[in-house]
């Protein structure tokens, strides 16, 4: 147990550790998600109403997109220094290490979009009961994004436009993840109680969890030869 | 002609010409784009495999082939 | 230990070499050599499991490579073109990261001695991107003092970027490694001071 | 397993990957314009009962006749994204090379009928429900599985090396074919919450046997045609693919001789 969790937390703390010393890459990350936020009011008018109505979706697509923005860094790095290949060369399953690598990514991208969503939500004057379910929604949701868009990142790794091409890839997979987290506060909202589409969501991060490392470890071992 | 009482009739698809004959008319182009686009390929790809060939004939058994010629 | 067998490499149009075959006993040290373009990192990679062949296979200890990867891999150090240096990172961090990843997990006095070992005690705490070439690759070489427990090596180019000390100090550690009954596989342009030659592979004599 | 039987095993697939495509190449080549020919045959027929057979519907007018490529369309474009997952997953398995370069065949056939389906969709939406689009689930999933089709065909397109541009392909078709359910599903839990769409596209009219019968032999004219193509670009791509081989040179000169 500890030779398999040993290379797993490897790659997760230097992951997070390079992320804290290119603190500046991340913040751009969570500064893309405000900006976008803010700028819906400009686009559909302040009425408070209709912002009420649009803010699950607005954070949501806005969250989906941030997501979007960095998941090329996800292994570009490693693949260009020679890390990625040594990581092939591991004895250990590949697939771990990928979640590990994942991980730190959600952590690093995906975290702070959640943490902040809140307060951004106010900015759309989203009744405070449904804040929590917003917040849910996008803990459970983020996830699967990252996941799913680990596979996209690996197939597209070192491509001439990758980035337009993994965009193209990955947001018709991305749809679901958008339906039920949106739907998930309008739920909360109407009346319905959000419990299924909270339950769908968590169902899908553990599918997802169980099923895309291996997609990415098969994708990343073509990508290298 | 059992189903038309005349050419202007059948044509008209009661009053949706556009709707039918649009669907049909977009259908048709792109089957025959296809088929242009599927068999232009084919000859193209032979003519380049062609001159490639001609380019740097082979020994028999020989299989190599130069990056320069690209 | 290493059989490779009726090995063929297509890369892109170029059909880079076929029908290699080559067995390596207990101890042997092989040299892949040839002009460039002939295809001598691929056919390392291809001994390494990084890249598929497009035919034949390789066999460590009785066992095709491919079926059999963990084991394999356990006892595989490769070190490529890339010196999988960070540069955010400091050498220290670097050299654990790879072991540690690679399921080594050597002792951090360890992997100060092995740096110190390859001339870098002074450079232990400064960030890889104010290192040269040279030191950086160094830090990959760093991992050999700490895999002697896994017997294939695998080098491509190892000595680029070296001093004339640190070339001398290279090929006596894997002299050593022969003689403990390991086996090292490496390509080099240029003749390092061996006391028993390597076997050498032409690969321009295979080529298609 | 002793290493002989190993090498064997693993040889005796080598040889059949590369033997397989110039076994195909002339057997594609034969049956493509036979598949042609009916695609053709039953497209005349097909159209005939559709125009002149089948009845006016009573609810819809004319305009449903429309059905005769709409419903067989997407049935194929549906269809053809199974095929081509299902042979990236036998050439990821199986290793076999003519497996990818048939899913790649597949793809822009699939990609054109799902358009199709889009299309002629919408030119029977607007005079049926009055508008040219809903977010209807069957829409809007049908319009996904175009970017899933687009998506495929870009990035077997990107990859300027063919093994990798195989492999890479067959994981998306495979990722996207797990998805097809998930996002058909999702949609529809999204489209009954959000009751906008005041029309139902589910309940289908009763239809006249002339109707389905027409609506049949057109599906199958789309299959034959689907075939046709596909025979007709697989034999390009292998071309493509075994340049490098002796029988295709063989095949070139004497292409070259024929013209």
């Amino acid at each position: 147990m500890n030779s398999l969790l040993g290379p797993f937390l490897a790659v997760l703390r230097r992951d997070l550790m390079l992320a804290w010393r290119g603190r500046a890459d991340v913040l751009v990350t969570l500064a893309f998600f405000v900006v976008v936020v803010c700028l819906f009011p400009f686009g559909v008018g302040p009425e408070t109403n209709q912002l009420r109505a649009i803010a699950p979706g607005v954070l949501w697509v806005a969250a989906l997109l941030s997501t979007l923005l960095s998941l090329h860094r996800l292994f570009a790095q490693d693949h260009i220094d020679g890390t990625l290949e040594q990581l092939l060369l591991s004895p250990e399953p590949t697939p771990l290490w990928v979640t590990a690598k994942v991980m730190a990514h959600w952590i690093v991208t995906g975290l702070p979009l959640v943490i902040a969503a809140p307060g951004l939500a106010l900015l759309f004057d989203v009744e405070q009961g449904a804040l929590g379910v917003l917040t849910l929604s996008l803990a459970l949701g983020t996830p699967i994004l990252a996941l799913l868009g680990a596979v996209g990142a690996a197939l597209t790794l070192g491509l001439r436009g990758g980035g337009v091409l993994l965009a193209l890839l990955v947001l018709p997979l991305f749809v679901p993840v958008l339906i039920f987290g949106a739907g998930a506060v309008d739920a909360h909202l109407g009346g319905t109680g959000a419990d299924a589409h909270l339950l769908l969501l968590a169902g899908g991060l553990l599918g997802a969890l169980a099923l895309t490392p291996f997609a990415c470890a098969a994708a990343l071992r073509i990508a290298v030869e | 002609m059992m189903e038309w009482e005349s050419w202007s009739a059948f044509w008209d698809m009661g009053g949706n010409a556009w709707f039918v004959w649009g669907s049909y008319s977009i259908t048709a182009m792109l089957i025959v784009l296809e088929l242009v686009l599927v068999l232009r390929r084919r000859k193209e790809t032979v003519l380049r495999l062609l001159r490639l060939r001609r380019a740097a004939p082979y020994a028999t058994g020989g299989q190599r082939m130069n990056e320069e010629m690209f | 230990m290493l059989e490779a067998n009726d090995l063929a490499c297509l890369k892109g149009d170029r059909l880079l070499f076929r029908g290699l075959s080559r067995r390596m006993a207990s101890g042997e040290m092989l040299r892949i050599a040839g002009p460039n373009g002939v295809g001598k990192t691929s056919l390392l990679r291809i001994l390494c499991g990084l890249a598929m062949p497009e035919y034949g296979n390789v066999v460590w200890k009785g066992k095709d490579t491919r079926r059999d990867r963990e084991h394999f891999h356990r006892e595989l150090l490769y070190l490529g073109h890339s010196a999988a240096q960070n540069d955010l990172l400091t050498p220290l961090e670097n050299l654990r990261f790879a072991c540690d990843a690679s399921g080594d997990a050597p002792a951090e006095a360890d992997c100060v001695a092995a740096l110190e070992r390859i001339g870098l005690g002074a450079q232990i705490d400064l960030p890889a991107r104010v290192l040269s070439q040279g030191q950086r690759r160094r830090v990959g070489l760093a991992r050999l003092f700490l895999s002697s427990s896994r017997p294939l090596w695998v080098l491509d180019e190892p000595f680029t970027a070296l001093d004339v000390a640190a070339v001398a100090d290279l090929a006596a550690t894997l002299s050593r490694h022969c003689e403990a009954g390991g086996v090292v596989i490496l390509t080099t342009h240029q003749d390092a001071p061996f006391d028993k030659p390597p076997a050498v592979l032409d690969l321009a004599e295979v080529a298609c | 397993m002793t290493t002989d039987t190993l090498n064997r095993a693993e040889r005796s697939r080598s040889l059949f990957r590369f033997a397989a495509p110039q076994v195909f190449y002339p057997i594609a080549g034969r049956l493509a314009p036979w598949f042609a020919g009916i695609a053709a045959v039953l497209t005349v027929v097909g159209l005939y009962i559709g125009f002149f057979v089948a009845p006016t519907d009573f609810q819809q007018g004319e305009v449903y006749r429309v059905i005769f490529i709409h419903v067989p369309a997407a049935w194929m474009s549906m269809l053809i994204y199974l095929v081509m997952a299902f042979w990236a997953a036998v050439g990821l398995v199986m290793n076999t090379r003519l497996s990818f370069m048939m899913s790649q065949a597949l793809a822009p056939t699939g990609a054109m009928f799902c358009f199709v389906a889009l299309w002629t969709g919408a030119l029977w939406g607007k005079p049926t429900w009055g508008t040219y689009w809903v977010w209807d689930a069957r829409l809007t999933s049908q319009l996904l599985l175009l970017f899933l089709y687009l998506g495929f065909i870009a990035l077997t397109r990107a990859i300027e090396d063919s093994r990798r541009a195989d492999r890479a392909g067959a994981i998306i078709a495979l990722v996207g074919a797990i998805n097809v359910p998930i996002i058909y599903f999702s949609v529809q839990w999204w489209n009954t919450l959000h009751q906008g769409a005041s029309v139902s596209l589910t309940k289908a009219p009763s239809m006249a046997t002339t109707m389905l019968s027409g609506m049949l032999i057109m599906a199958l004219a789309a299959w034959a045609y689907t075939f046709a193509v596909a025979f007709w670009r697989v034999r390009s791509l292998i071309l493509e693919r075994e340049r490098h081989t002796d029988w295709v040179g063989a095949e070139l000169e004497a292409e070259a001789k024929r013209q």
